[in-house]
């Protein structure tokens, strides 16, 4: 359904083309309906399931690569030129994580996340120029590729354990036998450690920080957020295929939840630089959604949750670094805190439209980030993980450190730069966009 | 018997992350990663021995393309190393930390 | 459900979009050159305009339903949801708060055409319409809103634009002082309704928390806690409508530009307390006690905002009080549970208040920001525009029949008398006649006898036509909105009350047409004495009288202000003083610095973790997965 | 008997291979080791009757795939100055093994709760082409296609990253 569109890109290569199939393509998954059906069940075997919870996660995905498409434009303009392939491998991202967010088979899983990684390594590397770029690609793709033989090794074990890899059959099997099964803890686990490598949890973030730091400022915006989302719905859908599954990882994931909150957070204090303390705050922000995960009730298993909460964190990311796409300058030569010495004085629209993103990402109300963290907490609450909870908003409260030290400085102290920027309309309209999509999510919460 | 295989499988999934871990050429990792796979592979096979079914094989089928591709990309980013310092040493790219 | 109307939540949605815009036309161009005031004049009014012509929409629409179903509903979104609480982002429209529409909507645009003239010059002129459309706009939530809740957030929002409009000149540190103060004193009585509010809702809202689900269940409030909800509603009430005690507020916020007060004192924010109890009528009506209290505290501020009036010589500062006195009238209608009498006076004096500010904003205007009445005089024959809009609006406030004060006036004179209030009723009678006293001290001082300031006089003329128009219309409606409820013995039927019945819950009591008649006769003739009494005063040219005694006293309204500095205010500060020269340094400061020290220290220690090195963060995740493995072979046995 | 004595051949020559792979110090001869593993994995396919995973392990990967590897080593022309020295890599690999042995048992534990029963004699199709075929076009089209998609990526990727770049602009 969807592939058909993502397949013709190569045909056509300019950004307002890739915009428009975004466009096309966010249109058509709003459109296509939310009941729970698996496509092509005949020729694919249910390989391929698609319910709500798909759909908001592949409109979030979706609408991240469409932002990040026009932020390019502005960000190419004052860094080195792209060459068309940079859209098609967008395309090829994007295409690879609704397909991972649609799949309900291991192998299939596997081959989706692959798509996705490679585009993405791919993307990551794509300033050949620049070493930290390279470098980037080079951690991400050896650390990738490690994670992913794991998943490999995973599946191999659930296959032996369960017979299959297929969700469903997974599921009647834990059905008949227990999920406590040797070989599909095993299993589970190896697989666990991959997903949990994509989204950056604790003891596999290290990459996330390095990795952010050399990409591209909209790529790691697509990357913090697409991918992120992408790898959370596979993850949950995996987690909930029985409820036996879930319940034999609660604690297991209690402890990387927190971790990874706290760890997240240490580490972005220390950061002066915008893009890895954002990298960090993303390890926190995988934590929460790690309390979610936790949370998640198998019984009536719907994501909303989780999916608001994606869509909330992926606004405001990709909000914040289209805005230091643009702000960023030539060769992305301001990236410090110290860099962002008063730009509200210089540039209101900007410091206000960042300063909105940071408080979403730290939770203050009216925002969508407050909305997104007050569902975590209840479902926490809910689920009667007391202790996450009140885990999940110490933390929060941690991490306005950082969010806020960003703010003061733009803010309370003198501008030491003039900030000139390339004249290009497009990453500034995608950031006042995003602004009012803060408010419009914070204020006016689909729950889907 | 079956075990034996899985035991052999094993093994030589730690052997390789031992390379990954320990070594410092960027091609040797890379093939540790590629033993990692071929070990998933044959606990594909063997399993699928187990179980008397046959799609054991076609998942394997499937993690040799991956592997494949991987391989393809992986050694792309080798000649960009190469360009950039004419070393294949990974602690050599140690510029973003901290 | 059929009393669905999307429309409704447009209402309020017009001036706020307004005040967007042109909130970021000004901020916009904040350091270059602003856009013309033209643009940002039709702008600023279109929004008021629109919600205007809608409220009509309204009203009309209401008017065609049945009498005892007309209500429209209109839920946005949900706002948020906790566990069975589901609180809406709605609209209600019924009676009340149409009526209440229909009239802030209309005065509100008529100022706002005023300001287009008043404000003209000003360096601020955009910022000036975006808060007054965001005060509008959270007027109409506050109207509008469905629920506690929803009301609660225009509340807020009014309280905050008046403050912002308070203090809207704010270069001059007074205007600013006077800003916070009024945002100081609205904040006591906001921690009244939010407590109420709080009480309600533990003791009904339960099932529903929004008016028609709260009146349906109204009789589940027990006495006590009806009365402990009441008289926290009522604090709310009496900061935002400036009563005893939390009067002090409204003579300073004078400091605003004068449309500003117009709307402040006319349309919005005051009346939001008088509108809030009415909302609330049906707990109200269960509790006469807290009725009393209510109508008695209403009677005495009218009293004392009355005397107060009559020694001011700050022509804004009479106004003020004369707002102070005229809300307690109307708190005493709705606590003697004539709560249509009381929002009628709410209907009625919007029009001759406004008129009167905006009166008094062309006499300001045109001698050049000259507040004083004794620097004025004789303006009758350069001003004869605003002369006679404002002698209208002056009759209208002194009661003299058949201006629409009169009616309303009586109507509440009338009912607390039917209801056995005597005490209430006699205070009353007297304060209407001094009203009728200030008022015309006023007229006379200002547009009768010699200019006392020849200079300024000369310079003096009828402002331009945008702003006399507004006036016109203005004292229209203060001449004729009386005649919309007349009562029966002229041949009336009531038709505001009866139009109000179905919001509200009251009585309407029965006593013989004689009493009524005397009744309304005795005030007339103390309304007539007043007038008299002023005229042979000041009618001739008074020259400005040195106050002695109690005229000094109640020239420095009591001295309640220093009061409340000394008893409240000062010891306050003292105690912040102390704790922040000795306790917080060393006493709280002290682990905050420690921990945020070590938290730094923290931050930093971790950094030596991201070595950069591909093979330690390898490293990483196998340490990672083999102490999981770890604990996972320890649970698989 | 026979088999056993194949499987403990392949075993140990895959084990030592993959040995010599982490800890030759040229990667010239530790792709040859990797070769000797993958052959003998082939070897080991055989023994568990998968004929097809036999040819294609062959052909593929010990074929096509190690000799990309082989070739981009030629083709970098690297010299033993310019490795790594990695003179304390014995030491890191020692390292190494501790920390993975909780791992490595792990994962045996788990193995070894796997029943132990005796291979059934299997019919004759088991693992040929047209049996793996027709699973895989009946039940697998899915990931079969999507592979196509994933060889495209690293197709565009490749040329992205080290081939000519005609420079727009």
């Amino acid at each position: 359904m969807l592939l058909s569109a993502f397949e013709k890109v190569k045909l056509e290569n300019a950004p307002f083309v890739s915009m428009g199939f975004f466009a096309a393509a966010f249109v058509m998954q709003l459109t296509a309906g939310n009941h729970e059906s698996a496509l092509y069940g005949s020729v694919f075997n249910g390989m391929f399931v698609s319910n709500s919870f798909t759909q908001a996660a592949g409109l979030v995905i979706i609408g991240c690569g469409f932002f990040t498409a026009m932020t390019c434009l502005t960000y190419f303009k004052q860094n080195n030129p792209c060459t068309m392939e940079f859209y098609s491998v967008l395309f090829f991202a994007t295409g690879g994580m609704l397909m991972l967010t649609l799949s309900r088979e291991l192998i299939t899983s596997f081959i989706s996340l692959e798509i996705m990684s490679l585009a993405i390594y791919i993307l990551v590397g794509y300033d050949r120029k620049r070493v930290t770029s390279t470098e980037a690609l080079l951690k991400y793709l050896l650390l990738g590729a490690f994670a992913g033989s794991f998943f490999v090794m995973g599946s191999a074990l659930v296959y032996g354990g369960a017979g299959s890899t297929k969700f469903a059959e997974i599921s009647s099997f834990i059905s008949t036998h227990s999920a406590g099964t040797p070989l599909l803890i095993g299993g589970a686990f190896f697989i666990f450690v991959a997903f949990l490598f994509k989204v950056a949890a604790f003891p596999f973030h290290a990459w996330v920080i390095d990795v952010y730091d050399g990409a591209a400022t909209p790529v790691t915006g697509f990357m913090a957020t697409a991918l992120k989302a992408a790898t959370f719905t596979v993850f949950a859908n995996f987690l909930a295929l029985n409820g036996a599954m879930q319940k034999e990882w609660i604690d297991f994931l209690f402890y990387i939840a927190l971790f990874t909150m706290f760890g997240g957070n240490l580490i972005a204090i220390g950061q002066s630089n915008i893009k890895r303390m954002l990298a960090a705050s993303g390890i926190v922000h995988s934590g929460y959604l790690l309390i979610a995960l936790v949370a998640i009730s198998t019984e009536s298993f719907s994501g909303s949750v989780i999916a608001y909460y994606l869509a909330a964190y992926s606004v405001g990311t990709l909000g914040i670094f289209a805005a230091l796409s643009y702000l960023g300058g030539k060769g992305e030569s301001r990236m410090s805190f110290d860099d962002f010495k008063g730009l509200a004085k210089v540039r209101p629209y900007s410091a206000a439209a960042i300063a909105v993103f940071l408080l979403s990402m730290a939770g203050i109300p009216p925002t969508a980030g407050f909305m997104g963290k007050f569902y975590i907490i209840t479902s926490a609450i809910s689920a009667n993980q007391m202790a996450l909870a009140v885990f999940g908003v110490i933390s929060s409260i941690l991490s306005m450190w950082y969010y806020l030290r960003l703010i003061i400085i733009m803010y309370f102290q003198e501008p030491e730069d003039t900030f000139e920027i390339e004249n290009s309309i497009f990453a500034p309209a995608c950031t006042f966009i995003l602004v009012f999509c803060v408010f419009a999510l914070g204020l006016y919460p689909i729950v889907i | 018997m079956i075990q034996n295989y899985l035991i052999l499988s094993v093994i030589l999934f730690c052997i390789g992350i031992l390379g990954v871990v320990s070594r410092r050429n960027v091609l040797i990792v890379f093939m540790s990663i590629e033993l990692m796979l071929n070990a998933a592979n044959l606990a594909f096979i063997a399993f699928s021995r187990f179980h008397e079914s046959m799609d054991g094989h076609v998942l394997a089928l499937m993690v040799m393309a991956v592997a494949a591709a991987e391989a393809a990309l992986a050694l792309a980013v080798v000649i960009l190393l190469h360009k950039h310092k004419g070393k294949l040493d990974t602690d050599v790219f140690s510029l973003l930390k901290g | 459900m059929e009393h669905t109307v999307s429309y409704l939540g447009l209402i309020p949605l017009f001036p706020l979009l307004g005040a967007l815009i042109l909130g970021v036309m000004h901020i916009s161009t904040c350091t270059g050159k602003p856009f013309s005031e033209k643009l940002y004049g039709v702008l600023g009014c279109i929004g008021p305009v629109i919600s205007f012509i809608y409220a009509l929409i309204v009203y009309f629409q209401l008017k065609g339903m049945p009498a005892d179903s007309r209500f429209l509903i209109h839920d946005a979104f949900t706002w948020f949801s906790v566990g069975d609480l589901h609180i809406t982002m709605g609209f209600l429209a019924d009676p009340l708060s149409s009526l209440m529409l229909v009239f802030v909507t209309f005065i509100g645009s008529l100022i706002h055409i005023y300001s287009v003239g008043y404000m003209s010059g000003d360096e601020n002129f955009g910022k000036f319409f975006s808060y007054m459309n965001l005060f509008l706009g959270s007027m109409l939530i506050l109207v509008l809103g469905s629920g506690p809740v929803v009301m609660f957030v225009g509340w807020e929002g009014v309280g905050l634009c008046s403050y912002l409009l308070i203090s809207f000149y704010c270069k001059d540190t007074d205007n600013v002082l006077a800003g916070n103060k009024a945002f100081i004193v609205n904040r006591i009585g906001d921690l009244g309704f939010v407590l109420g509010m709080a009480f309600l809702f533990w003791a009904i809202g339960a099932s529903g928390f929004d008016y028609l689900s709260l009146r349906e269940n109204s009789h589940l409030l027990t006495p006590g806690i009806g009365l402990v909800v009441c008289l926290l509603l009522f604090v709310g009430a009496c900061g935002k409508s400036a009563q005893i005690p939390l009067y002090v507020w409204l003579p300073d916020a004078m400091a605003g530009p004068t449309p500003v007060s117009a709307l402040i004192h006319a349309a919005t924010m005051v009346t939001a307390g008088v509108y809030m109890v009415a909302r609330f009528s049906f707990i109200y009506a269960h509790v006469p006690v807290a009725g009393a209290v209510v109508a008695w505290i209403g009677i005495l501020t009218a009293l004392l905002a009355a005397i107060f009036g009559m020694f001011q010589h700050d022509i804004k500062k009479i106004l003020a009080y004369s707002t102070v006195s005229q809300l307690g009238y109307m708190f005493a209608g709705v606590g003697v549970a004539a709560y249509s009498a009381g929002i009628f006076h709410v209907f009625t004096h919007a029009f001759f208040k406004a008129l009167l500010f905006l009166g008094a904003g062309s006499v300001i205007y045109a001698l050049h920001h000259q507040q004083n009445i004794w620097k004025m005089g004789g303006l009758k024959e350069k001003m004869p525009k605003t002369y006679w809009s404002m002698l209208i609006g002056a009759l209208a406030l002194a009661g003299f029949p058949p201006f629409s004060g009169f009616f309303s006036k009586d109507e509440i004179l009338f009912s607390a008398l039917a209801s056995g209030h005597t005490g209430i009723w006699f205070i009353g009678v007297a304060v209407a006649g001094i009203t009728a006293y200030y008022t015309f001290r006023l007229i006379f001082v200002v547009f009768h006898g010699q200019p006392r300031d020849k200079k300024a006089f000369d310079h003096a003329e009828d402002a331009p036509a945008v702003m006399t128009i507004p006036l016109m219309v203005l004292a229209f409606g203060a001449l004729c909105a009386g005649f919309l409820n007349l009562p029966g013995i002229f041949g009336g039927n009531l038709n505001v009350s009866h139009w109000l019945a179905p919001s509200l819950v009251e009585h309407h009591p029965h006593t013989s047409l004689t009493v009524e008649l005397l009744a309304m006769a005795l005030t007339i003739a103390i309304i007539v004495t007043g007038i008299v009494i002023a005229y042979k005063k000041f009618a001739s040219g008074a020259e400005e009288p040195e106050y002695t005694g109690f005229a000094k006293f109640a020239y420095n309204k009591f001295y309640v202000d220093e009061l409340y500095n000394t008893v409240f205010v000062q010891p306050y500060k003292a105690i912040g003083s102390v704790i922040w020269k000795s306790l917080e340094p060393n006493v709280t400061d002290i682990h905050v610095k420690v921990s945020s020290w070590l938290y730094r220290k923290a931050g930093t220690g971790f950094k030596i973790f991201q070595v950069g090195y591909v093979r330690v963060y390898a490293v990483y995740m196998v340490i990672g997965l083999s102490i999981i493995s770890l604990l996972l072979s320890q649970s698989l046995n | 008997m026979f088999a056993e004595w194949l499987f403990a051949a392949f075993s140990i020559l895959a084990v030592l291979g993959g040995i010599g792979l982490v800890t030759f110090r040229h990667p010239m001869n530790s792709a040859m080791s990797l070769v000797v593993t993958m052959i003998s994995l082939a070897g080991l396919y055989a023994l568990l009757s998968a004929k097809l995973i036999f040819a294609i392990q062959l052909i593929v990967y010990a074929g096509a795939i190690m000799s990309l590897i082989i070739f981009i080593i030629m083709f970098l022309n690297v010299r033993t100055e310019d490795l790594p020295e990695e003179k304390g890599r014995f030491l890191y690999l020692f390292g190494g093994v501790v920390v993975l042995a909780p791992v490595f048992f792990f994962l045996k534990k788990i193995i070894q709760s796997i029943p132990a029963t005796k291979a059934t004699i299997l019919g004759d199709g088991f693992g040929g082409i047209k049996e793996v075929g027709l699973v895989l076009f009946k039940d697998w089209l899915l990931p079969f296609e999507i592979v196509s998609i994933l060889l495209l990526v690293a197709l565009v990727g490749a040329v992205v990253l080290a081939g000519k770049r005609r420079m727009s602009k």
